[in-house]
């Protein structure tokens, strides 16, 4: 009955990415560790890990990136998981819109949502074409992707996941055509990932946790269809529409099967990108913001 | 009063208005749906949209009444001590200035992921219109009132009670009027804190998933409500200056 | 009550926009008599009251002394020109207006109030509001609130100006009632009110204003309609009034 | 008027009261930074700040302008024709209910990415404290005046001129101010339309990048812009309506 | 200018708060010439002047005509018991309000006010504000803006209440001369103002309020305050107003 209590913030509304979670949630995964897991949406990504670094919260769904600027800001932060372990982002355009290759972008309106890191992808991503970031025109469109460049006042987006915003031009009958960061200069990266405060990493419940995130992920690459009803569940009901179930089986293969294991290497090559990229002033020692748990 | 006629006849009006827009702007159905998907997207998701709508519409009314009494009462604030005016009339308005993301993680820091943070939000929003119409409206008291009062040898309570607050409450009203149109937005950006429930959580939900007919839906509903708070509201208003029949300037 | 006299020395105004009124006025008002000041429109009546109340909005250069000197918050009673009822207030709780400010309104208190208000011919409008009163009825909620005030200088601006010839003579006589003991300040335009009401009548005048005459009457007021003093006074008195200033 | 010396000692107490409340709640910087850092921040992007001001700046006069000018003519037409209010009213409150996101697609496919979308979206948040006030001023125009005017044969173009407007503009003002008060936040806001200049994209951007001093940096800046819009138009009211001084209720 | 007469017939009066005045009142009002209202506080003399002018909020029961029947934009003036002056208009603009509300000023027309003004003693004050003037210097802007609209029905409730005596004889000539052909009602509580000014004096009284006594005199007003009619009627008038209604 005394359940340990731990408050855990998404990164954004419930979308097939946080499936893991919400498998073990249903599944009972958490509560046999003694956990009472709390999954909290917010509506402004930036917001969860400053929470958990205030000690409002235990646990926060994060980005790879944003924890590398946020650790770089002084935030008492630490991955201690991930739960999508190759890039989501990426740019696309729509299919018929003739731009084939992304030097056809010069001169185009380019939109996006999150100043700094999107805009230093598509500078890697043009550079590889012998373009520059002037070369284009940027809009930040916050968030509202897919509607800018279905009515024309885009030609392409950066910050789209190929997962969702891909399925969403194709149900409205305008297919996309997406341009995959890793392959244009953009070293792969963890797109999702777990964060902890620093001053809780002796805590047994986050190791229990994993744990169970782990056990989550397993479940739903055995069982794919009924983790989707899991998934839908209950008050999820809304979630069951042709988009999601698209951007399930599309997800699926994305998950990290070993969620609390870390790729030291690949995390300090990230880094040393984002420092090059003047993202971050400084690299830390690794120990300090990713660890595998014990 | 407002005859459920009539309501009928301007619910029909506005959707009517609603369809000529998206025909005359030929506006693609993902940015702005017709009424027809919306309401059919309305009646599919009935019982989710009942559901966030009481959470939104407890987050509008105690919005709009701590955000009156917080309003009413740094009007009072002004009013009685001229020297703290100097100092909270800045305040107030920065406190207009400021952005939603700027604030939401401080309120959720001060006040937590429940319903208080919300609340705080709308109220953010909601109070100023009253705070700033009452006060101003006290501010223009009648001289001559203040003078006899002052003759009188009135306790200053007594003045504010029986004379500057009934003589600023038209201008009252009128400030609440506002606070009132603008509270179903307070209780929506107060869901952008950090909520799982609520027609705002909904809307960004169904937006963020290109479900644009259910947020219509969300929207409309929203929308209604607001309708019939403003003319609610508007209402006991009419009725709580009594002293002032409110007639047309031209003859209807 | 002890009444206060009032001393004006070399009193000169100076409002807002810059203008000026009177040059060095020099008045003395006795204690617990009736004055009344009678002079042209735009001479300086009210604002005069309205110095002596302190509701004035003007810079005072000289003096303005009362003896005795009792505290501002219980020195006056002042009935202004407009009948400044409260539109959101009832007859009554306006003509209680002033015990309802000081936190002092008891039953007696209201009693008293429905028994005046019933003398000066008003009774059944007890909670009308002012809206639907009216002007001569307005008037008479003002004189009563006034009344009702019993400080030892009582200020009434035309206070009888909206009455016809009966409820005028009624209300006069109430007035007279009310006020004996008090110092009286009285501005009104009727000859016959000033000579009815008063011990002492100050006509102002000329340019710039000061006391054109001064005249003081005897036997008590109220005096009666064809009391040889008023007679004696009447035409005299409204020569000086319709002659021009020199 | 506010003297240069006052608005300095303003800005000092308001800057301690910033100092005093990160130190009584003990906020973290990276949620609420002091003024001491984010001063650094102010300094070192000083060029970059001043440049998106400009943007904002333009924004917020010209959404104020076309807001106030939208407001009174609602309320006007609201007066002159009895009819249509019963229309239009609904539609300017449901105007207030709907959320920045929900409209934002709309305008720009109407509007495209440009300034105009922008201070569409400002105009919206600002124009409605304006109608509603200066409505309801109008609305309670003296009869007598009324009765007066329509007894004197005058022309209703000529009523409204001479005597419901005035009439009106002590409640004007009051909206005004309200609308002055929101003018930032409906800048701002009408920058996450889609845009790539403005404090609010600049706040926007800092937020995203994680560098919390610059995004205070510049809303101390919008602040500080908006206290002196909002004082400078308080005192253009005060003087507009020259035959109503103002004075504080209780004696200074 | 062709003047009306005004009949009322059997008019009885409801006001908002169901609240009842007259029960059948009629009266008829000679065209071209001065009726004056004389009657208690309160009886209905000014709700009177409003029905005749259209501005009465009320419910009419009977009928009110108006023989020859002028449109209702051009048919009368009307001077209420406030003096309604806009706050944000100088005393000159308050008297030319008409003109300037019709859209027909001209220089003329503003030559005349001018003129007007400094014959009603307030030259020098054109430019004032009304929270500026005395209540006297008011009411004469009242009276003024007024007498300029030279309407076939002139309609006044106590226009000259708040002034002395000299001022007000002077502005009751004014308002004769300047009304001469039209047909005017004036309400007043100054008996010898009636006499001077009227061609008739109607008395109302009594409950429910009727036609108490109906006077017509001899002569052209203004009379002067001597005349031999004036003389004549005084004590019985004044003797009719101070009885009781029974
Ligand atoms: N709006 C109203 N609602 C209800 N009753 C009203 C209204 N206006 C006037 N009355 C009543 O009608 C009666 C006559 O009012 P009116 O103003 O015509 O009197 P009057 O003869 O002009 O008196 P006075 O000499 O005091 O000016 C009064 O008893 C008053 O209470
Ligand atoms: N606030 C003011 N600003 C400037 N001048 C003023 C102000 N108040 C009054 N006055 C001037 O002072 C003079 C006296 O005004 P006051 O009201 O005292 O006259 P009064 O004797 O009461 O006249 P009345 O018999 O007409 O009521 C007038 O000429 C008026 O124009
Ligand atoms: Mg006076
Ligand atoms: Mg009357």
């Amino acid at each position: 009955q005394d359940r340990e209590k731990l408050t855990v913030l998404l990164d954004w509304f419930v979308n097939p990415d946080h499936a893991p979670l919400f498998v073990a949630q249903e599944k009972g995964f958490f509560s046999k560790r003694g956990l009472d897991v709390q999954l909290i949406a917010p509506s402004n990504p930036n917001d969860p890990p400053k929470l958990v670094a205030a000690g409002k919260a235990d646990l926060a769904v994060s980005y790879q990136h944003q924890h590398q600027m946020q650790v770089d800001q002084g935030l008492p932060l630490v991955r201690v998981a991930t739960l999508i372990a190759t890039p989501l982002n990426s740019l696309v355009v729509l299919a018929d819109s003739g731009i084939d290759d992304i030097a056809d972008l010069r001169g185009k309106t380019v939109g996006y949502s999150v100043g700094g890191f999107e805009t230093v992808l598509l500078t890697v991503m043009l550079q590889q074409v012998g373009l520059q970031l002037s070369d284009v025109n940027l809009v930040n469109v916050n968030f509202s992707l897919s509607p800018s460049l279905l009515s024309g006042k885009v030609d392409g987006v950066i910050g789209a996941f190929r997962n969702f915003e891909l399925n969403q031009l194709d149900l409205e009958g305008h297919p996309g055509r997406a341009f995959f960061v890793e392959e244009f200069g953009v070293p792969a990266y963890d797109e999702l990932i777990v964060v902890a405060n620093r001053d809780d990493l002796d805590r047994p419940e986050l190791r229990a946790f994993v744990d169970a995130l782990e056990e989550g992920v397993q479940y739903l690459v055995n069982h794919p269809d009924d983790s989707w009803r899991l998934f839908i569940g209950e008050d999820r009901g809304d979630l069951d529409d042709e988009l999601n179930r698209r951007a399930w089986r599309d997800t699926l293969p994305r998950f990290a099967l070993r969620p609390g294991a870390l790729d030291r290497s690949r995390y300090l090559r990230f880094a040393a990108f984002l420092h090059e990229q003047e993202i971050i002033d400084g690299i830390a020692p690794l120990a300090d913001w990713a660890v595998e748990l014990e | 009063m407002i005859t459920a006629r009539r309501l009928i006849i301007i619910a029909a009006g506005l959707i009517g208005l609603w369809q000529l827009v998206v025909l005359a702007t030929k506006a693609p159905p993902y940015i702005l749906p017709g009424p027809w998907p919306v309401l059919q997207a309305a009646i599919a998701n009935g019982s989710t949209l009942l559901h966030h709508l009481q959470t939104t519409g407890i987050e509008m009314v105690a919005g709009l009444l701590v955000g009156t009494l917080l309003g009413t009462s740094c009007a009072l604030v002004m009013i009685i001590a001229p020297l703290l005016r100097r100092w909270l009339l800045p305040v107030l308005v920065i406190s207009q200035a400021v952005p939603v993301f700027a604030l939401a993680p401080l309120l959720v820091l001060w006040l937590g992921y429940g319903m208080a943070s919300k609340i705080a939000m709308a109220v953010l929003i909601i109070f100023f219109p009253v705070a700033s119409s009452f006060y101003q409206g006290m501010r223009r008291t009648n001289r001559d009132l203040l003078e006899l009062a002052r003759i009188m040898g009135a306790r200053p309570v007594n003045v504010l009670r029986f004379i500057v607050i009934p003589a600023a409450l038209p201008a009252f009203a009128s400030g609440l009027r506002v606070a009132t149109a603008v509270a179903p937005i307070g209780a929506v950006v107060g869901e952008w804190v950090g909520s799982s429930a609520g027609l705002g959580f909904y809307m960004l939900h169904a937006n963020a998933r290109m479900q644009v007919d259910v947020m219509f839906a969300a929207l409309a509903l929203l929308s209604a409500v607001s309708l019939v708070l403003y003319f609610s509201v508007d209402y006991l208003l009419d009725k709580l200056i009594y002293w002032q029949p409110t007639q047309g300037v031209t003859h209807e | 009550m002890i009444p206060s006299a009032i001393h004006l020395d070399a009193v000169s105004l100076t409002f807002r926009d810059g203008s000026r009124l009177f040059d060095g006025l020099t008045m003395n008002v006795a204690a617990g008599r009736c004055t009344c000041l009678l002079g042209p429109s735009g001479c300086g009546k009210s604002t005069l009251l309205r110095l002596i109340s302190g509701a004035a909005d003007c810079h005072l250069d000289g003096r303005l002394r009362f003896d005795p000197d009792p505290p501002a918050s219980v020195r006056c009673a002042w009935m202004g020109q407009d009948d400044l009822l409260l539109p959101w207030f009832s007859l009554l709780d306006n003509v209680l207006l002033g015990a309802r400010l000081r936190g002092t309104l008891d039953r007696d208190h209201t009693e008293r109030a429905r028994e005046l208000i019933a003398e000066a011919g008003l009774a059944g409008y007890e909670q009308a509001l002012p809206a639907a009163l009216s002007g001569g009825m307005r008037q008479r909620g003002a004189l009563l609130r006034t009344l009702l005030e019993e400080r030892p200088i009582m200020l009434m601006d035309e206070p009888f100006s909206a009455l016809d010839a009966l409820t005028r003579m009624r209300l006069q006589n109430l007035s007279c009632r009310l006020t004996t003991g008090a110092t009286v300040m009285l501005v009104t335009h009727d000859v016959m009110e000033a000579l009815r009401m008063a011990d002492r009548i100050i006509v102002l005048g000329g340019t710039p204003v000061a006391i054109k005459t001064q005249l003081d009457l005897a036997g008590t007021p109220p005096r009666r309609p064809g009391d040889p003093e008023i007679i004696r006074h009447y035409e005299p008195l409204l020569e000086i009034l319709l002659s021009e200033a020199p």
